[in-house]
């Protein structure tokens, strides 16, 4: 069976997850450029991983569980990446040859 | 009662297509001829003699795993290497191809020619010469399918495609559109006539009445107004139309653009979409919706005119910086010397 | 192990059919046996609407004018043959029927893992069913089975939502059974069935499950997509508004393209049934063929690409779909080999399934060969979208999954309704399939490359011949499903009653009576031995 | 019972699984289209309201949290404070929508719901007139279907709540609260990604 988490752990991820939304909400105000994109991304990344791993309990389930959590998030990964294999390379023009 | 058993080959690819699929298919042939012999074979050979017989189990081979993944694989790779040398060779419009321009809407190809020929689901082509087709489509999604010369290309809304071709063998060859697109789908078929060289300008000088497309768009040009703004050789209120064409136009927000027959039409459609440096945003109304297709190519082609006989083959100074008539090193919408004035 | 369980002279032993009387009993069940029952009823219905389409478009093409209905209505027909067939024939056919039946039998456990969940799953299949059959009564589908925008979006104006939804909701009813297979296979095998042990057919279902499960959803959301766009006259794939209509297709093919192997991966499963069983000889490579399935169901995501080539799509992406498509052929290349080595040395009877076993090898050969015409980028430009794509899919369609799930009836019907089929008439049926399939699809390839283009009511006179030939092939091919359907009818009650094990098979399924009892074992089996352990004599030199 | 549960978890895990590829198909079609307008993408984000978006974030991360602590009540048989968090977790999930319904309800005013003929204008940045129009379907589908989710996680916590009543659960018997705690949380993990993508991401952008 599994180990049961302390009710002190819950309410500090939830603290880090409320804290995090503050942080992504004002970063998101400030002018970085292309990382702004990133951060917001990179804060929901973090989020995510802490909803996962402790409120889900993944941390404690089987190589098996964690592999087909994993597995989904991996998935889309190769969804988006295909189709910009197609949406990036769509206006270059070869010319007359592949390479 | 006519039985084909193999498409003319009418144009320069077609051969080289056929050749490929000889290839293809003899492979093909040779590995069902050996899955079909082995299998025959080995079920009259092996048949069951006695009802108790219990061959003995052969587990594998690991030998023989590989080779049977790793040959195949090699064969393939020289299929895969052949077809795309072949795609990505025909992809380039040479640089002296004519222009045809052709609309598909639901139920038919109409076609212009820049010297102002329109047809309806018939196509002229001179023999030997490369003809590259600008396609659009009015509403869905179309496919410009002449099998004799093994080309394709759908047609999508919203964007413009191209494909071109040189014939190469007088005749009357079936166009047909073979992307389903709704009732009348398979009535959207039409001809392409080759011709050569003297009865295609027989052809050309025959119809034509309405002027060369150039002409038209010039009058289009008028009709819609744009010319009250968009002045030829003086500043109006918006950019000025001669030697923009293939230019690089500088825009408000710092960019850069390649102006093209894809920005021309956004332009007209969408005009906010992209302001050109020093000029106000709101200033022009879009058109989207009161133009059609066929329109926007002739407005297209006469701005391209207007590159054209505003350099005559000299490389064109100043800020577009680029001459508008030289072939464009990427093989896509290579500006061509097709209007003839 | 390798006794039988039950003494195949017993009358009628209790078992899962005549455990409970009543159509409750029937619809409020939760055996997966009953259940994969119910869903043969169900797909076979579907198998014959579809057939009903497919006979009229080829009744239709039978002149080139177009001269039987007019061109919406043959739209509808080739439009509602395609739904029918795809979503609600071949998806489910074999995973839904002999998967059910077999998965948990083969991996000696009582049931799947969730079985309220497969009945839920079947009625789900039931309501698309209904949806699909009502946007047929209704007025039909004129999209093609493949949707596209901005047809089907904006311009078409017959029932595309009603299709839509009908689509949508069996795609939760595959994506159920997938959930459940995969959860089944991991969590409810026997003890001593390792993953080395597992049949090749529970293999087969395993990758299909996960191609369920991962491609399933993103066709569901995209044809909810179209229905919104349908329903609020505005949407993202709106070329009015800057959309791509390309990336429905990208949308589109993610999932329907790997269909294609949620369609033949379990008949190529039950192929490794039939070939070991009836040439009574283990697996020639057990472990490359389970891992092709794998690779099939993984590979299988990553060229969806080659169906776009001509849309615009960018050339470097066309070249990468193209390499992929060529790599997926590997896998299914080392399957048709390991199944012909098996054949080497065995014994070989020729059983009606063997038959559709050597129908499927030479038929599915034929599809997937001509698979990398398609897959080749020049030659594709010439022959996407002709007859030479219908000829290449119903090849691997036809040619291979409907073979093999008539195979895989023919070999387990004994162990489903507990009765023998006349062999001969199956023999006969078996051989008219065949021979009206290539009748019928072989003249396409040609008619193909010559240029003729698929969904075309009216045709160029000059491809007729070839066209009436198919004609032809359908009415026999026709046919050759009808008998099976009376035959199989006729056995439940007056076909001489099955043994156990009436082909001397390996595997639990067969170790238990026939029709199984409600819970199919007696007692939970232990395995001791490989799959197919036909011989436990020395394994023989490779000549 | 405990390889009872197991299949249960890895079974919802499977069927998470689906939710993920059936989101990601939208997240998919989404950033290939921010890619394409990236200037029009960014304009919608001056008419979308962040605050609501952050409140509606923080709420939805509480009942995550008394979403986990039910469960954890679950496990330890602790049948009062279990209902007690399946109560205060639809609250909060009421609380979701509710605020979600005020921001539809902004949209409308403002003119940004270009859906069905349009109560739509878009004359602050007429230059992504067109293009604009694409994320607010985005907009209006994405966070609709997670709605949709919220509404199925409702339901799902009043049978669990009912259930929770009757007394089903123990300390060896809580299966059905930790699956539907997997879906709540599941449907809180969206939300956190629907959150910077619609709202945050170009909100520094000058509108013109």
């Amino acid at each position: 069976m599994h180990s049961i988490p302390s009710v002190r752990t819950y309410v500090i991820i939830w603290a880090i997850l409320t804290i995090m939304t503050f942080v992504t909400y004002y970063v998101a105000q400030i002018e970085l450029g292309a990382w702004n994109i990133v951060v917001a991304l990179l804060i929901a990344f973090f989020k995510m991983m802490l909803v996962i791993l402790f409120f889900m309990n993944v941390k404690a389930e089987s190589p098996l569980t964690k592999l087909f959590a994993a597995g989904g998030f991996f998935w889309m990964v190769l969804l988006l990446g295909q189709f910009f294999i197609d949406y990036v390379s769509r206006t270059w023009m070869p010319e007359g040859k592949m390479w | 009662m006519q039985l084909p058993l193999f498409p003319e080959a009418a144009s320069s690819i077609a051969s080289s297509i056929d050749y490929l699929y000889f290839y293809l298919t003899a492979v093909s042939a040779i590995m069902t001829l050996l899955i079909f012999v082995c299998v025959f074979t080995f079920a009259i050979k092996y048949r069951r003699r006695s009802p108790d017989e219990i061959p003995k189990p052969i587990h594998g081979s690991l030998k023989l795993e590989i080779a049977w993944s790793v040959i195949p694989f090699l064969i393939m790779l020289t299929f895969f290497w052949w077809g795309a040398q072949l795609f990505f060779a025909s992809a380039s419009v040479p640089p002296n191809a004519m222009d045809v321009y052709v609309v598909g809407k639901q139920w038919m190809w109409k076609i212009q020619y820049p010297e102002g020929q329109r047809e309806i689901n018939e196509l002229h082509v001179p023999i030997g010469r490369p003809v590259k087709l600008t396609l659009a489509s009015e509403d869905v999604i179309h496919s410009f399918f002449i099998p004799a010369f093994r080309v394709k290309h759908d047609v999508v809304p919203g964007r413009y495609d191209t494909m071109w071709f040189t014939a190469t063998k007088p005749g009357r060859y079936h166009i047909f559109c073979a992307e389903y697109c709704g009732t009348e789908h398979s009535g959207m078929v039409g001809w392409v006539t080759v011709l050569n060289e003297v009865d295609y300008e027989n052809w050309l000088s025959g119809g034509g009445s309405e002027g060369s497309m150039a002409q038209q768009g010039e009058k289009l040009f008028q009709q819609m107004g744009c010319s009250t703004c968009h002045l030829l050789d003086q500043q109006g209120r918006c950019p000025i139309m001669r030697g923009v064409y293939g230019s690089r136009v500088q825009l408000q927000n710092g960019g850069t653009v390649q102006a093209d027959d894809a920005y021309i039409r956004e332009s007209i459609l969408n005009p906010n979409a992209k302001i050109v440096a020093g000029f106000k945003q709101d200033v022009m109304p879009t058109f989207q919706g009161q133009i059609s297709e066929e329109g926007l190519l002739q407005l297209i082609v006469y701005i391209k005119s207007l590159a054209i006989t505003g350099t005559p083959s000299a490389p064109q100074p100043g800020a577009s910086g680029q001459p508008a008539n030289a072939p464009r090193p990427p093989g896509k919408r290579a500006a061509t010397p097709g209007v003839k004035q | 192990m390798s006794t039988a369980l039950q003494d195949p002279q017993v009358a009628e032993t209790p078992n899962y059919l005549n455990s409970e009387y009543g159509w409750k009993s029937w619809l409020f069940t939760k055996d997966h046996k009953r259940i994969a029952v119910l869903y043969i009823i169900s797909i076979t219905a579907m198998f014959f609407v579809g057939g009903v389409f497919a006979g009229l478009i080829r009744l239709e093409l039978l002149t080139p004018q177009g001269d039987m209905v007019n061109s919406d209505t043959y739209n509808k027909f080739f439009t509602m043959h395609g739904i029918v067939m795809v979503f609600f024939f071949l998806i489910p056919s074999i995973p839904a029927t002999l998967g059910n039946f077999f998965v948990p039998m083969m991996i000696g456990a009582k049931d799947l893992a969730f079985p309220r969940i497969n009945l839920i799953s079947w009625y789900i299949y039931i309501i698309g069913a209904i949806f699909a059959l009502a946007s047929i009564v209704l007025g039909g589908v004129d999209t093609g089975w493949t949707f596209y925008t901005p047809f089907s979006s904006t311009f078409s104006n017959t029932f595309v939502i009603t299709a839509a939804c009908g689509v949508f909701i069996a795609g939760f009813s595959s994506i159920l059974t997938g959930l459940n297979f995969i959860v089944t296979v991991h969590k409810m095998r026997a003890p001593g069935m390792t993953w080395g042990r597992l049949p090749l057919f529970v293999w087969a279902n395993y990758a299909t499950s996960l191609i369920q499960v991962l491609g399933t959803p993103v066709v569901a959301i995209t044809l909810a997509l179209v229905g919104l766009e349908r329903a609020f006259h505005i949407g993202i794939f709106d070329p009015a508004i800057g959309g791509d209509p390309i990336l429905f297709q990208h949308m589109f093919w993610f999932y329907s393209h790997p269909a294609v192997y949620i369609m033949i991966l379990p008949g190529m499963g039950v192929i490794s049934e039939l070939v070991t069983c009836f040439s009574r000889k283990g697996i020639f490579g057990y472990s490359f063929i389970a891992a092709s399935s794998l690779g099939i169901a993984i590979i299988g995501f990553l060229v969806w690409g080659h169906h776009m080539f001509v849309t615009g799509m960018s050339m470097y992406a066309s070249l990468y779909f193209s390499l992929m498509s060529f790599l997926v052929a590997v896998p299914s290349a080392i399957k048709i080999f390991n199944w012909t080595a098996t054949m080497f040395r065995g014994s070989i009877s020729f059983d009606t399934p063997m038959l559709y076993a050597f129908g499927f090898i030479g038929l599915f050969t034929i599809g997937g060969l001509t698979g990398l015409f398609l897959a080749t980028l020049a030659t594709d430009v010439h022959v996407t979208d002709t007859y030479f794509v219908v000829a290449h899919f119903h090849y691997v369609m036809v040619g291979g999954m409907v073979l093999a799930y008539m195979g895989g009836l023919h070999f387990w019907w004994p162990k489903i309704s507990g009765r023998m089929y006349p062999e001969g008439w199956a023999r006969f049926s078996a051989l008219l399939v065949f021979a009206g399939f290539n009748l019928t699809f072989f003249p396409q390839f040609i008619t193909g490359y010559l240029g003729q283009p698929r969904r075309y009511h009216a045709y160029a006179p000059e491809f007729q011949v070839l066209n009436v030939m198919s004609t032809a092939g359908a009415s026999i091919l026709g046919l050759g499903y009808l008998i099976p359907l009376i035959y199989f009818l006729w056995s439940m009650k007056y076909g001489p009653r099955a043994s156990s094990n009436p082909w001397g098979a390996k595997g639990l399924e067969w170790e238990t009576s026939s029709p199984p009892p409600t819970y199919n074992f007696e007692q939970t089996p232990i395995v001791t031995e490989e799959a197919y352990a036909y011989s436990h004599e020395k394994e023989a030199e490779v000549g | 019972m405990a390889q009872q549960f197991d299949t249960a978890t890895l079974g919802m895990w499977v069927f998470l699984l689906t939710e993920i590829m059936f989101f990601g198909g939208m997240f998919g079609a989404y950033t290939v289209y921010r890619g394409m307008y990236p200037g029009a993408f960014a304009s919608t984000s001056q008419f979308m309201n962040p605050m609501f978006g952050a409140m509606n974030t923080a709420v939805l991360i509480v009942s995550s949290l008394t979403m986990a602590l039910g469960v954890r009540a679950a496990r330890l048989g602790l049948q009062k404070a279990l209902q007690i968090f399946l109560i205060l977790t639809m609250i909060f999930g009421l609380a979701f929508l509710v605020i979600k319904g005020f921001e539809y309800h902004e949209h409308w005013v403002d003119m940004k719901v270009p859906l069905i003929g349009g109560h739509w204008d878009y004359k602050e940045a007429p230059q992504f007139a067109r293009q604009a129009q694409l994320l607010f379907c985005f907009y209006f589908f994405m966070t609709g279907f997670h709605a949709l989710h919220m509404v199925v996680g409702l339901g799902l916590m009043t049978t669990i709540f009912v259930m929770a009543r009757k007394g089903t659960f123990s300390a060896a018997y809580f299966t059905p609260v930790e699956i539907s705690g997997l879906y709540w949380h599941f449907v809180d993990i969206v939300w956190i990604f629907l959150f910077p993508l619609l709202y945050l991401i170009g909100r520094t952008k000058a509108l013109i």
